[in-house]
């Protein structure tokens, strides 16, 4: 199997979707001659032209409710923010008119549209360029959410997004996008909706997505030098949650860590702890704890950013303390 | 130059899209009377906006489009649904929230749809369907059609963002849009001018190098006209045209705004009453000879009967079933 | 002690505030002339006049803006969204400028504002009016969050809110502006931060906060009925949550359900959750049930309507089954 | 009539203004190459958005305003930040992140901020900063105050809706703001004139009512003569202005971006060079017999010099205390 970067993989499934489907367009701020801010769209403009890869202004309401436009009319969109942190300007077009449309029409005009880009912090972007709005979006009826960890997953998630009928937000990681990893070639889906056991373990279930895959896979690793065998459940799909495979994996390790790159309040670990304590609640052995972003504005100073976010210490020490090591 | 007979049959055309129009205003003014007493019974609840005033703008320019063109509106919309070809039924049992209504009963006033007839909402939040008019504008091109897109909105949805940012990318991309800017002078309680730095809505196409209009919204001729050179702009060569129809609504904002309040006089009101939009035509057409009183009559009870039907209708449907909760969230 | 409508209770909030301190000023659409749109500043504009009850265009985004650089000019401006359904356009403007202004600039600029208005659902407005955004303001650190039920909450909350340094958001209801309740007279503040226990109860906790506390109590009711004890304790302050009270209420019931009016994932209710099973794991008698809309946007329909709504039946049943009375 | 000494008085002055607006862009050069520097060395972190080649924006109009007025940017501040006042040394510290920064070392490029001058930060989403100039200019004017407030950003933030709304706004409540758009042609990698329907950034004032002038901002005096107009405008009559400043950037969009890459040719960066601002200035003076060639070298020297010791300063200061990822996230 070839192995790409992420970044290669995401490109991959865009060409290979526009050249599969005509409706297919890519819109966004530097998509084209600029060849993408951060380069996932390389190539795209030269092999299929300014009508179907679309440099916009800076106007991220704007062009977002053109896309949900666009969308109505018949086409498949594909926008993308040049960092999620933009899309807040968004947020109404993505919440208020591609999550509600299908409903409030009584199911006449669906949206099949993807909203990518990507989300939470880098280094050192500071305080407005750092946010990972991960929860904020799956809190949303009407919205899937994917957040890919690997190269594989990316553009197995990416065309499965493409695809669906429905708004699909494809959170990327600029941290992810030079990591490499085994891709499929040509027709590789991966279902939205599906979590993936990234790293199979016995004591300890490490419940994570996106950039915290590898926080949690380097924790497990040093978890295993302590003797502890910690299992990874990659979530990558937020919305809808495999609350089946959560529930699976803490049925049999009893314990659990959720790991995530957002604030505390109301993250996406809260959701994840409530479905564990709600379906496994005589299972569990101790109360999940969480890891996350701590609960301040991301600073800029190199050494305050790296406390600021999960580390794999921080997930070891959790998950010692869920098997009262500590 | 035409014969006798063409100029004759030209004539006989325009007489019948004059009543048709009139018809068309007629029918909304009355569909509006009976969701006003239909609201005042609680047959109809949550924000109700009623049209009566503005019935012109809905007529004048939407018998300028073909069928496959699209349609996109703010809350008030019950007029361009009506025009449009929605039936009244299906708007009037929309209102009551029922099954049977153009949204299955999930939308309400402020959302009604009806995709077969290109009629894309409905939308609630102000200036938020401009963006979506101009993606419709951009599917029409992308696909390579002829068609345009009209868009409806209040003179308020100019000084929010979604309004600059959609009209500059319309112009960018030379999208089939015509952006119909209904000022009836206020945004609920306020006054346009307490708001807006520049009050001519038109000024601010030159921001956008876009083509312009301004138009009097109480003569359903003007704005016919109007439209159908915006329309041929935006067919021929997809050019975007931002139409400014001068028009006033003679309700409160909604169902539960007094009809003036203190934000406009009683007198104000009245003598804009006097600007009457289908006395206007009317008035005109009996003047032509082309109806007479009993015609008129005839007319009003034929529309009369149609909405009388649809209250019937809408009374008479059944409420979604309860599993439509959970329908349409997402889809397949 | 006099008794107010929550409408005239936070006008009286509002007018004390104005008289005590010349900086409180109040911005938004329809405040003044109009008598704001659900009346809760009727006679401002009367005794302030137009320099401090500013009536705004459409132009959420730019007005809540407008009040963030005024409270850097010195101000303490209270910003009313006319609903906070349209505040999704002026996020940008609260998250990225109000909350990390102060950490971003070192501790230099504090941002002493309020962002109120009337949240979530009333009757019947259908999708893009009924939205409850508690979760998605909470999840945000530099702001805090307040949510009051009553009439007397709302004008302590208020006025504590108006004289806090930081962004405060005021989250009202609609339908709640109409209900009475005792209002103490002049200085009333309400501290922030702080739940408040509204019945007294041992079998059962249930957590609340704006509307729902009317739905806990009336489900508390029914199960007194039942000879069932519930406590329901309301949250008031969404943020910072009081986790003291919380886990007090639950070591003494062992038994929770959460009620709130926003969606369930990534909700209020799971932020609580997370608290009391990290917190009060080994007091827990069974799994917390939450009680929220129903994961759907909300539908015009009044049937559809009640039956997306939390009810006291639903808090009943789940009530029932955490006691395993089901 | 002025008398001889008076004239003379005058034209001192003027020569001490014009060598100050030569030291303030001499020193915005010198520091962002410095910044160039300890950004390749792995010193300075996250985006780094350079001034070069628009020295003459910050130098002429931050030489027209008060010390009481305020003063906000975009991402693109540094050069804003020392024509200001805050000290080198501070700003320099701050893009190192270090705790004797301006601003604490939490804010790093993009936030600059010094309440104690006015300087009120440093903000990263484009546009997002013309709403709260609009805001501390209503403060002003709340306050009864003569101050200003001027803004400065690019002009792809005039595609954005906060542009519209804030300008809206401000001309409506009279507010005494100058937004200085600062138009180097691109955003990013896109040329104006393909995302925005008129590239004329002051035929946008005309929507808004309100003051404009278009400024080649390669020439300082210009700059600061214009900015001294506009100044003039708000502090009398609350009466804002837009300037259009037409300058250049000579380096890539941030330290992460090409210098030209696809989007402009080497060519044409290099024919904007010869229009450098520092050097037409520094030529004009020597034509004046204001400075000779020594007094411009020992100008520069000082410069140097000062700027060395800003990153020495900076390299030698501490990392913020490691409580203070918890400190000032709410204010007491
Ligand atoms: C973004 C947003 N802000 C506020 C509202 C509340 N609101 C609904 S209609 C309206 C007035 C709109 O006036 P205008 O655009 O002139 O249209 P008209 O009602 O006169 O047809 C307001 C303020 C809203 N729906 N959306
Ligand atoms: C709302 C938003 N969208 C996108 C970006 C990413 N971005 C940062 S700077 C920039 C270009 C801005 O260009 P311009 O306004 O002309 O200013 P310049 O950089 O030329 O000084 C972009 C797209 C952002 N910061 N904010
Ligand atoms: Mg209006
Ligand atoms: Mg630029």
């Amino acid at each position: 199997m070839p192995t790409l970067t992420y970044r290669d993989a995401l490109n991959q499934a865009l060409r290979e979707e526009m050249q599969r489907d005509p409706s297919v367009f890519l819109m966004g701020e530097e998509v084209g001659v600029y060849q993408g801010a951060y380069k996932v769209s390389r190539g795209l403009l030269e092999e299929f032209g300014p009508k179907r890869v679309v440099d916009t202004p800076i106007a991220e309401l704007g062009f977002a409710g053109i896309g949900v436009g666009a969308a109505m009319g018949g086409l498949r969109p594909v926008i993308e923010f040049m960092t999620w942190n933009f899309a807040v300007l968004a947020l109404d077009q993505i919440v208020n008119a591609a999550a509600k449309m299908l409903y409030m029409s009584g199911g006449q005009i669906s949206i099949p549209i993807v909203f990518r880009g990507p989300n939470g912090a880098a280094l050192q972007l500071s305080s407005q360029h750092s946010q990972a709005w991960e929860s904020w979006l799956a809190h949303i009826p009407g919205l899937k959410v994917v957040a890919p960890a690997t190269p594989g997953d990316a553009k197995g998630l990416l065309k499965a997004a493409i695809r669906d009928n429905n708004p699909v937000i494809v959170l990327e990681g600029e941290m992810l996008y030079n990591t490499k990893g085994e891709v499929p070639e040509g027709e590789h889906l991966v279902p939205i909706g599906k979590a993936d056991v990234k790293r199979a373990g016995e004591d300890v279930t490490l419940i994570c997505h996106s950039k915290t895959v590898a926080v949690a896979l380097k924790a497990a690793e040093q978890l295993a030098e302590q003797r502890v065998s910690a299992e990874v459940l990659d979530l990558r799909s937020l919305r809808p949650m495999d609350e089946a495979a959560i529930i699976g994996s803490v049925v049999k390790t009893n314990r659990c860590v959720v790991v995530e790159e957002g604030w505390p309040y109301c993250g996406i670990g809260a959701q994840v702890v409530d479905i564990i304590q709600r379906d496994a609640f005589d299972h569990l052995d101790a109360p999940v704890l969480r890891v996350t972003q701590a609960d301040v504005p991301m600073p800029y100073n190199k050494l305050l950013e790296r406390a600021a976010k999960a580390s794999p210490e921080k997930v070891v020490a959790a998950a010692r303390r869920v098997l009262y090591l500590e | 130059m035409a014969t006798a007979t063409a100029q004759s049959a030209k004539h006989q055309a325009q007489s019948e899209l004059h009543k048709r129009m009139l018809r068309e205003m007629l029918l909304i003014r009355r569909f509006e009377e009976k969701a006003a007493e239909a609201y005042a019974l609680g047959k109809i609840g949550g924000f109700c906006h009623l049209y009566i005033g503005q019935e012109a703008v809905a007529a004048g320019t939407l018998t300028a489009l073909r069928d496959d063109d699209y349609v996109i509106c703010s809350y008030r919309e019950h007029g361009q649904a009506l025009v449009r070809g929605i039936s009244a039924n299906a708007v009037m049992a929309e209102l009551f929230g029922k099954a049977t209504g153009c949204s299955k009963g999930k939308g309400g006033s402020m959302h009604l749809f009806d995709a077969s007839k290109r009629f894309m909402g409905g939308h609630g939040i102000v200036g938020g369907h401009l963006p979506l008019a101009a993606g419709l504008g951009f599917a029409i091109k992308y696909q390579g059609g002829d068609q345009v897109c009209v868009c409806y909105f209040g003179e308020a949805a100019v000084n929010i963002g979604a309004f600059h940012e959609a009209l500059n990318m319309t112009s960018v991309w030379k999208l089939p849009v015509i952006f119909v800017c209904e000022n009836n002078r206020y945004g609920m309680g306020t006054a346009f001018e307490r708001v807006a730095a520049v009050t001519d809505v038109v000024e601010h196409a030159c921001s956008y190098d876009m083509a312009a209009e301004l138009v009097n919204g109480m003569d359903v001729l003007e704005v016919h006209h109007a439209a159908a050179r915006a329309v041929q702009r935006a067919r021929k060569g997809g050019h975007p045209t931002l139409l400014e129809v001068r028009t006033y609504r003679f309700m409160g904002h909604s169902m539960s705004d007094p009809l003036h309040g203190v934000y406009r006089t009683k007198e104000e009101v009245e003598e804009q009453k006097q600007r009457d939009p289908i006395s206007h035509l009317a008035m005109k057409l009996k003047d032509e000879g082309v109806l007479d009183q009993a015609a008129l009559d005839a007319l009003d009870a034929e529309v009369h009967a149609v909405v009388e039907e649809a209250a019937k209708f809408a009374d008479d449907s059944p409420d979604p079933d309860p599993a439509e909760l959970h329908a349409h969230v997402v889809a397949d």
